[in-house]
This record gives C-alpha cells, structure tokens and sequence, in this order.
C-alpha cells in the first residue's frame, strides 16, 4: 500500500468524521464533488450532513466555525486556496484567534489552508499564509512536510481546542508518498529532527523540508553534515529542538518559502540569536522566497522559491564563514 | 403599525402582558445607561460609552419573544435593554463597565463587549456584521445535532452596518441553509456623523430582505407596540420553518455616537420630527393611556430602577480590578502550549 | 426577450449591425479559447485554463455597446469575447496562456490575468468580488477630476462570486456615489460544482437590485439578441445618470469550471434544457435567419478565425519565455526603495 | 506656537490637497465632521469634493482607492482604527501592493492607520499592524514617532508611487507637542538616531521610541548611555542606520509594541544577527507586547505592553550579559 500527502489529508478527515459526531467539514466544492483537491472525497457520501457546501463568503465560513464551536462542535473549514482566507482574515484573528481569551470557552476550529506555489499557480494560488496567522496571539499553526505529519496532525488540529491554521503544501499534494498511515505521533508543537549532521542546521518546515534534504544529500558528497529540522508547527516554535541542534552543529540557516519580511525564518533566527547565541560559531543565516508576489511562469517560480540548489549555496557559505 | 411585507401579524400577542414588561426593562436600560453616562463624564470610566437612548423599544422587542436557554441571543452595542429582558444579571453590565475583576471577561474587554456563550449569548467582537455568521453557526450547530427544535437566533445591526460585506455573507449563507435567524435592523439615522444618505441607496432598508429571498418587516421604533407586533411575528415565522426574517426599526439615536460626542450633526428638524420621539416616555404614555400602570406605578417603577443600578454599580465598583500580576496571560486554552509563547 | 425591470427596450438598437459585429467575436473567442484547451491538454500550458465556452454572447454583448479608450471595461475569467471586442489584440491572450517575456506581466501573472489599466482595463486579481470596487474608484476618480463624461464602467462576475461581501460592498458604494457602473451577473448555474441552490435563495439574482436601489434587466444568456438589447438598455441609462445597472443572464457554462474538470456534476437535464443552448450555434443561425450572412459568410468568419488564433499563438509560441536571471525582481516602483529588499 | 502630532497630520493632509488636485481623502465620518479623531477637521469645507465620507466598507473603500490611483489621482484612506483594516486586508495585500508588479503601473494609495493601544481601547481598538502589512511583498510601512515625521512623513507618503500603511498612534496624538512643522526631513526609509549612546543600542519606532528614551534617560543615571534608533519606516528597515549602532554599541535591543510572533523586533534581531554578527558584543534582546489581545482595563494594558521600566529593566539584563 501506498499513501499521498493528499489521501492522509482525506483519511484524517475520515477518521475525525467517523470518531466524533461534533465534527464536521464546511467549505466550497467539498460535498459530493470532493474538493477541489480531492481531499474531501468520498465523505460526503459517508456523511452526507457533516460535509458541507458552503457558499463563496469566506467571512461568514469562519464566522459561521466560531458559532458552531461555542456549541461544541470542532468544525473544520477548507479554504479552497490559502490566498482566498485573505478575506477571512478578520474573523479568523479577531473573532476565532480572540474568543478563548475574552471568554474563557476555547474555539476549536481547523482551518484548513492549501498552501504554496506549484508552477503556473501564480500570485494568487500559490500564497504561504502562516506568518500572517502566527503573528495574533491566540493561534496554533501547523505546517506538516511528510505524509504522517499531514494525517496526524490534522487529527491533532481537530483535537486541540484551540484555533488551528492547517497549512497543508500542495506541492506535496500528489508527489509525497509513504507506505502506511502512522500508528503514533510526536506531540502537536515538537519539532523533528528529519536528518541528523554535525556541520550546519537547517530549521524548515513543510515543502522547504524536503528542498533541505536534498541539499544536504548533495552537500554529503563533500562531507558536509547536515542538520535539518522540521518544525512541523510553526507556531508554538519548539526552540527547545531548534537550540539542541544548534547547540550540536553551531550553524543555522532558517529557510521557509514564504515572503521575506518577518517571517518564521525571522522569528527562529531572532530566537536562535536570543536564546542560544554562545551557540553560534558564525552568523545565522536566512532563506526566503523572494520580495515579490509570486511569478505565474514556471521558470520565474523556481526562481522565486528557494530549491534545492539555492539551499546549497546558502548552507555553503554558512559553512564557509 | 408593522408594515408586514406578506404575512399580517399575530394578533395572539398579548400586548397587555408583553408590553408593560418589556417597558420595566426600558426603564431600567435608561436608568442604567445615564447612569454610567454621568460615571463616565465624571472620568471614572476608560473606555468607550455607547447607549442605546432612543432604542430601547426596538431593543427589548427583539428580546421579548425570545426564550433565554433555548433561543440564541446576539447583542450589539445599543443593546442594554434587550440584554436585560434576554435575563442579563444588571451586575455584569456593571462589573464590565467598572473593570471589575470579576467581570466575565476579568477586565480583559469592557463596556459592550460581554456575552455568555454558553447561555446563548455570544460575545460581541467591535467589527461591525462580523456576529452575524457566528449566530448562524450556532444556529446550523444545533440543526446538525439535532437540538434547534423551535429555537432562534437574534441579533442586531444598525443602518451603518449594512454596508459591510459581513453582513451580506452572513444573511446569504443564513437563507441558503434557511436558518432561524432573526436580524434586527436599527436604522437610527446615523452611523457615527455618516447619515444614511451617504450609506445605502434603497429607499428602505427592508428592500434587502428580497435580495436574500426572506421576509422583511418594517417596524415604527419609537413605538413598542409596533416592535413587539413585528418582532413577535417574525418570531414566530422563523421558529415555525420560515427562515431567516429581517425586521427593519426606524428611529433616532437620541444621544452622540458614544458619550463624547455631542452630534450636532443631528439635524433640528430630525429631533423635532415623529421619529425624534422618545420610545420610553411613549411607552410610558401608552402605559397610563391603556391603563395597564397608573402614575404611581410607573414612579415607582422607575425607583425600584434607580435602586437596582445603584446597587449594582455599588457592588461592582467596589470589587477589585483585575491584577496584572496573578493574571492568566495566556491566549490558548490548550494546557500543552500554555506558558509557551511568553513575549521574548 | 429581455426583461426590463422598470422600462422597456430600447428600440434604437441597430441590431443588424451591432449582432454580426459581435458574432464574429464570439467566433474568435471560441476559436481562441478551443485551440487554448487543446494546448492544454496537450500539457503545454502550465497553470489553469478557464474558458468562456456557452456564456460567449453573454460576454460580448456587454462591452458591444462601449467605447474603448472611453469607458472602463474590468473582465473576468470567461470574457475572452468580451475583451476581443473591446479590443484586446489576439496576441496579447496568446502571449498570457503561453508565458511569452513580452506578454503585458512579463510571465509574472498568466491566462486571464491580463488587463491594461490604461486604457481603461484593470488587471483582474483571482479573488472573487474584488474588481467591482476597483471600477467604482476609477469612475469616481473621473468624476472627480471632471473628466468623467458620459462614460461608463463596465465588470461581470458570476453566481458564486455574488455570495463575496466585496460585491455587497462595491454595489453599495457604487449606488451611494451614483456611478456609471454597469455588472454583468453570469448566472451559469455552477460556481465550479456548487448549484445556485447553494448559493443564494433568491428567486433571481435581478432581486439584488432593490437592496441597492439600482435598476435591474434580466437577460437569455443563451440569446445573443436579447443579451445585446439589455446591455444596451442598461448602458444607455448607466450613459445617462441613472446610476448602477445590473443585468443578469441565464445561461449554462458548455464547459467543466477550468479544463481539468470534466463537470460531470452538471445533470443531464438541464444540458438538455432550452438553457443548456449553445449561444454560438443560435447566434449562427440567427445569421443565416436574418439573412445578415450566408453559409459560406459564416464559414469565412470561422477561416478567418482560425487564421488568425494560429497566427497569434505561433507567434507567441516562437517568443522568448521570461529570463529570470534579468527579470526585475521589485515590487517596488518608487526609485528609492528598489533593490533594498532583497531576501537575505 | 505649537502643534499636535495630530495636528500635523492634518495639516499635512491640508497641504497634500492644496498642492495636488489629485489628492483626495475618503474614510468614514471624516467630511463635515472632521474624523473619529478630528484628523481630517476642517477639510471638508476648504475640499468638499475631495474629502470624502464612505459607507462602513473598508474593503471597498480600498478597492476604490486602487481604481482611483489607476486613474491618476493619490487617494489617502483613512481607517476609522488600523484593527478595522483587517476587513480590507485583501484588498490591500492582493490588489493595491500586488498592482505595479502585476501591470507596471504604479499604485500610490496612503492607507492612514490610527494604531496602537490607549488605555481603555480594548483589543479591537488598539492593534498594531505594521508586521501584517510590511511581511507582503509591494508595500511600505511607515511609522512615525514625532509630531515631526508624522508631518514630513505623511507628505512622503502621498508622494511615493507605492501602497504606503502609514502607521500613526493614537497614543501620540495628542501629547505629542513640537514647536513648529518641519521644513526639511530625512527621506523616507532612513532610520534616526533619537539618543545617541555607547553602551547598548534600542532599535524601536513608533510610541515606543518615547518609552525607550524615557528609560535611556533613567539609566543616564546609573552612568549608562544608551543610544536610540527611531526605525520611521518599518520596511523598508533602514539597516544601515542599525548596523552603524550595533557597531558602536556592540548591544542591541528591538523593542515594539506589536504582538511578539515574527513582528518587526523579529525582523531587525535577524537581519542584527545575520548581517552584522560580529559587531555583537552580547545576544540581542526583543521586547514586544505579551502574546494575548490587547487587554481592556489600563492596568492590564500597562501590564500587557513595553513600558520605560520593563524596557529598563531589559536594557540592563543586555548591558548585565
Ligand atoms: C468594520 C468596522 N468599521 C468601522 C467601525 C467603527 N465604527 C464603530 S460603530 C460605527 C458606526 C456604526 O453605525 P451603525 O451601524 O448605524 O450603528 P449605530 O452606532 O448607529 O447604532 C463605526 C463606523 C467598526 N466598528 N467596524
Ligand atoms: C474569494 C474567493 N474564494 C474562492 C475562490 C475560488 N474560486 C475561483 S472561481 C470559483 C467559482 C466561481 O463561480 P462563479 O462566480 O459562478 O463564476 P463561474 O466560474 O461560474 O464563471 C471559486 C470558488 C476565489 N477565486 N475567490
Ligand atoms: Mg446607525
Ligand atoms: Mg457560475
């Protein structure tokens, strides 16, 4: 047997349906049509009431979570792109992210957030939206690399009481495969060290994980080291794991695929250099996409994303340093 | 008299009990608000002041065919006298606005923004139409579950607030799953300074309802009797399957936007016009005119009010404020991510 | 036949002009837009591919009555006929779906983003509903700087896209300013696989125009004819101060939601229903009808069609695809703030 | 004579639509009734036409703003307070800053964002979004500190051809007193030195530039001089100006008032530590508000943001290290 990012996606979903009558999926195109990723198949004709059509308000669909939380129901709620909860933004960070806080009643809502650039997708289906989420207090946010993460963390997301944004890649969508569904998980929050080294620590999480470990593969030829490790939710930050590498390896590069500006590359390497800066044999570095929207053209894009071969180079001059 | 847009009203309303209740709760929003309108101009409040002067009719009316424990409840900011009705301890209004630290929220919102989810009410966020979905939440929640039975759900908006796309989102998704929600609609004439003319082009307001393929009432709001006609009717056509209802008040905010504005941009000829009218001293006149109180009555209504929002504030106002020190700083409920995200 | 909510049609309409003129682009479009799929599906275009397939008269029929250079024209995903006849050359579509470095984005943004602010035609973003506040701005700012004229503004959405709090909030806008804009609702019963009965409860979205005071004109989708008489009706009132105009077409989308849907949710039935008619094949006929063209006329339009779509995708084919070594990577246009942020 | 910072952005604002006839203001109740702040009191009757109240639609209102820059004109928005931005968040991050990118064609849109907390203000009423804004690519951010930049700033603003998100406080507004406006400034995106000092370097913008030097002055006592850099434009971050601190001081603390996830002190930490890593004499330091809304009673809200003393006292743990 072998099993999709995506398929871990739906079965989690299946699970989480199947277990607790509270849950139920909202969201456009999800019903009988499946999604438009497909990763709702098959549960509306399993559960024909809990897997719902929403209409085009993404607004109301976050509001409409919040209501059905305080009711006790744990809603997820598929965004049919990342970019599209742009317009959701004020209910998922005031109403949803706030509603614990001034209440006292958790808000157990999954938002789930198809994430990342594909090529062709473009400047408005391809966005990485944790930063933005992470940012408000009162927000969890998970961002799983492999296809065990996808399917036990989503079932941790829906779990959790409290507000989750569910970045799932879908650039891993179609193309990561694991032979079976995990029977056990490390706990929401802790990071995973994908590959051990001695020389260099990469701190990346979903897609840009497995961009590291090819670079690091490829820099194993020379007899590099690397470290890389997934922090799988960006927010809490396990710094425990992130410093414990570092304080093994000495160097740090923080890579992410979304926009420059203070993103989770910022907030790790502002950490690392808080908290574990007598760690540091040289200057802790970053790796972005770069400062634009993102390119519709398929070399732009690869351009414009960090891969494989700009993770190198960056680790090459950390190490070089 | 209501203007029901296809139905005619419930003449099952019993006027002659709803109407001298939903008046004591006037009185007692009225008391309560200038009272905290004068802590306020006394500086001994922080904060922002909004009363619900002028609309205490429209407000109560929503409430009054409500049942607190079963209905879902959505105040606004010029809410206090549904609130009351909707069973609201006066005592928590108090502690929000005094800061207390028993305050349901422990300090951490004030003034309007209190709420009881687990009873029904949710807790008002400040952007305008961003409660609306949540009460069709609550409302589809309960559908799913099996437990709506006849329940509703009700809330408010004022003419300002119509402009938002929130609004249009939640009223859309509420009539596509035909949900039993009931959204007032208190055109006090004004948002903020902005008068309606520079907020909506329709010539009345329950010109949206066909937009949504619900039903739509337009209510006289200076007078109860009419609020509790349309609000009762509507009521009863969205506990009895006929989805979500609009009523439409039309009325003055008779006081600033909130107490630090004097509104002189209010018109003269406005506040002299049918719909400068006082809600509460027409209630009152219609009570002595139907002879459901008597003068006396209604004084000592109005005293055991006085008394009532003494004591409440009295108690409230000496109870501590919350300490920052043994506060709970945390934002997740979650035990595994407490203490986690401490500002570095 | 059109339905004018409050007046009738105009009768001035020229339509033996103004019919075959947008016929030959509804064949361009569709010609265009099949070799586009073909592509596609051959994999060599990256991305997604939407067409106008079934809502082609639809689309021309409103910019048939503007004039480039003068009016505002905002398309959406299934405007190919439309933006052809409002003069978008060929080679410039060809140069968005193949990626050319001299399409107008330089390969950042493709397929239908494409646009030329201009001249009139802003760059659609993929959120639906956005667009329509954009044309309000930029007739307001005509009118603000006294240049506004009698021209219009012109945008289209579909059924699902007027579920978006941003339309409530343009249209609303736009009837409180009293602009010149005119919104073409597609009504192609699907927003991707949802039903209209998943979308809206209202019995037709013409419903809509009331909540905003605004004029509304119901159209057959399917009818290049009908569909030319309401737009021309509605920008002759647009034209003359009567504010916003919507007009709603009833059609079927010929087509899945993007090329890689094969739509098979849409039921057999209403394929088969007088809406399910291919406005191409009814616009054709009515040609030879009419007698404005023979068989062999029809077959020349069609020719010339497919010579010029093959001339302008070879064109665009035989170009240099973006360098993104050279490519300027600034979002930035200010001089001084270029450069500067670079990823580290 | 003397002038508010809130006094200069008006008279700023009289000044851009006296000089520009493409110039116009559009925001709720800011016509004849002058703004929920009086910020825009008394245009209205010298611009009728071009001061403009709009209906409670910030998302359109945004979206008119990029219509009306397409055709020429330099609208300023105001936001009644920078939280109720949140509704137009799409607007702004996917239409106006993605606009010249896209086409070409510049966007220069002035999104005026009353900001910050004020006792009392409560969570909806006190937001800072500066991290929201600045993390998209196509954006400037600016945040004044002085009656003097709100001035000189708010003028550069209108004239630069890009989205501007013109932080100004709320908490500044009134207290703030200078003199007289300026006639000359720095340009925009060159950070200040506030105070200048040898021992440890604060690098902050906005109201916290006055904690900050408030606590620099009370440890001039203790015979500790710390420099203070006023950031002004919070992207692009003028670092530059930090590093040439940094390197005097060889200590850095980046104090906000922002949430503390990934906000501009996470930024300007990692760019301290990656680019300029061996000016540093001790692990860098970050001070934001606590990861919760921003409370309602004035004695959590004191609690709840930097103030002097709890700046104080970080500034001796750095100089302590
Ligand atoms: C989305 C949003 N924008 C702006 C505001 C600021 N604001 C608070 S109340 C108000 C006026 C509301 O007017 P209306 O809806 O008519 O209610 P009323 O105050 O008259 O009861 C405004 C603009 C807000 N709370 N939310
Ligand atoms: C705000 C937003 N939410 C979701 C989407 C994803 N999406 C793109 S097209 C589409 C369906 C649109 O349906 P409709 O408006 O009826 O137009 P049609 O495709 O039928 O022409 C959806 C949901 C989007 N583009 N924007
Ligand atoms: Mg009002
Ligand atoms: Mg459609």
């Amino acid at each position: 047997m072998s099993i999709t990012y995506l398929e871990a996606i739906r079965e989690a979903q299946s699970k989480a349906l199947a277990d607790d009558p509270n849950v139920f999926i909202y969201g456009q195109d999800i019903g009988a049509f499946g999604g438009a990723f497909k990763a709702t198949k098959g549960l509306y004709e399993k559960f024909p009431d809990r897997v719902r059509d929403a209409p085009i308000s993404e607004d109301a669909m976050i509001g409409a979570a919040v209501g059905a939380a305080i009711e006790g129901m744990r809603p997820i709620i598929e965004m049919q792109f990342a970019d599209f909860s742009s317009v959701a933004f004020n209910q998922i960070v005031n109403q949803a992210a706030t509603h614990y806080w001034r209440t006292g009643i958790p808000c157990p809502i999954t938002v789930r957030l198809p994430s990342g650039g594909t090529p062709g997708s473009g400047p408005f289906h391809s966005q990485c939206m944790e930063t933005i989420y992470a940012h408000y207090p009162g927000t969890v946010v998970m961002t799983p690399a492999t296809v065990e993460d996808a399917y036990s963390m989503l079932l941790d997301a829906v779990a959790i009481d409290d507000p989750v944004l569910f970045c799932e890649h879908k650039f891993l969508y179609y193309h990561l495969k694991a032979d079976a569904l995990p029977k056990r998980a490390l706990p929401p929050g802790r990071a995973r060290i994908a590959r051990s080294g001695r020389h260099a620590t990469v701190v990346t999480y979903s897609a840009m994980v497995h961009e590291a470990l090819r670079a690091a593969e490829s820099l194993q030829a020379d007899g590099y080291e690397i470290e890389v490790v997934d922090l799988r939710c960006v927010k809490p930050l396990d710094m425990d794991t992130v410093l414990g590498s570092v304080a093994r390896t000495g160097r740090v590069l923080a890579l992410g695929e979304a926009f420059p500006w203070g993103g989770v590359t910022a907030e790790v390497i502002s950490r690392v250099a808080s908290e574990g800066f007598h760690l540091l044999d040289a200057a802790p570095a970053r790796l972005n996409a770069r400062d634009t929207p993102i390119p519709y053209h398929p070399d732009l894009w690869r351009f414009h994303r960090p891969t494989a071969s700009s993770v190198e180079s960056a680790i090459r001059n950390l190490i070089r340093d | 008299m209501a203007d029901l847009a296809t139905q005619t009203v419930d003449s099952d309303l019993n006027l002659s009990h709803a109407f001298p209740e939903a008046f004591r709760w006037m009185v007692l929003a009225r008391t309560f608000e200038d009272k905290i309108a004068s802590i306020y101009r006394s500086g001994k409040i922080v904060g922002g002041v909004y009363v619900g002067r002028g609309q205490e009719a429209f407000s109560v009316a929503l409430t009054s065919p409500l049942r607190p424990g079963h209905d879902v409840y959505s105040p606004l900011i010029r809410d206090m006298a549904g609130r009351a009705a909707f069973g609201e301890p006066l005592l928590e209004a108090a502690r929000s606005y005094m800061g207390s630290a028993l305050s349901a929220s422990i300090g951490r919102d004030g003034n309007v923004h209190r709420g009881n989810p687990k009873e029904g009410i949710p807790t008002m966020i400040s952007h305008l139409g961003a409660m609306i979905s949540v009460v069709a939440g609550m409302l589809l929640a309960r559908r799913l579950k099996g437990t709506l039975g006849d329940a509703v759900g009700a809330t408010c908006i004022g003419d300002g607030a119509t402009s938002t796309g929130a609004v249009h989102e939640a009223l859309n998704m509420a009539s596509v799953e035909k949900l039993p929600l009931i959204l007032a609609i208190a055109n006090n004439q004004f948002a903020y300074s902005t008068p309606t003319s520079s907020q909506f082009a329709c010539a009345d307001l329950v010109d949206r309802a066909s937009a949504y393929g619900i039903e739509g009432i337009s209510v006289d709001g200076t007078d109860l009797a009419d609020c509790l006609r349309g609000f009762a009717e509507a009521t009863r056509r969205a506990r009895s399957g006929g989805g979500p209802q609009i009523v439409v008040g039309k009325l003055l905010r008779l006081a600033g936007h909130g107490e630090h504005d004097d509104a002189t941009y209010v018109p003269e000829t406005m506040r002299c016009s049918e719909i400068g009218q006082d809600c509460l001293l027409k209630a009152r006149q219609h009570m002595l005119t139907e002879g459901w109180a008597s003068e006396a009555d209604c004084a000592d209504i109005e005293k055991q009010a006085t008394l009532a929002v003494e004591k409440a504030i009295a108690t409230a106002g000496s109870e501590e404020t919350p300490d920052p020190y043994a506060h709970d700083w945390n934002a997740l409920s979650s035990e595994a991510f407490r203490n986690q995200e401490d500002a570095p």
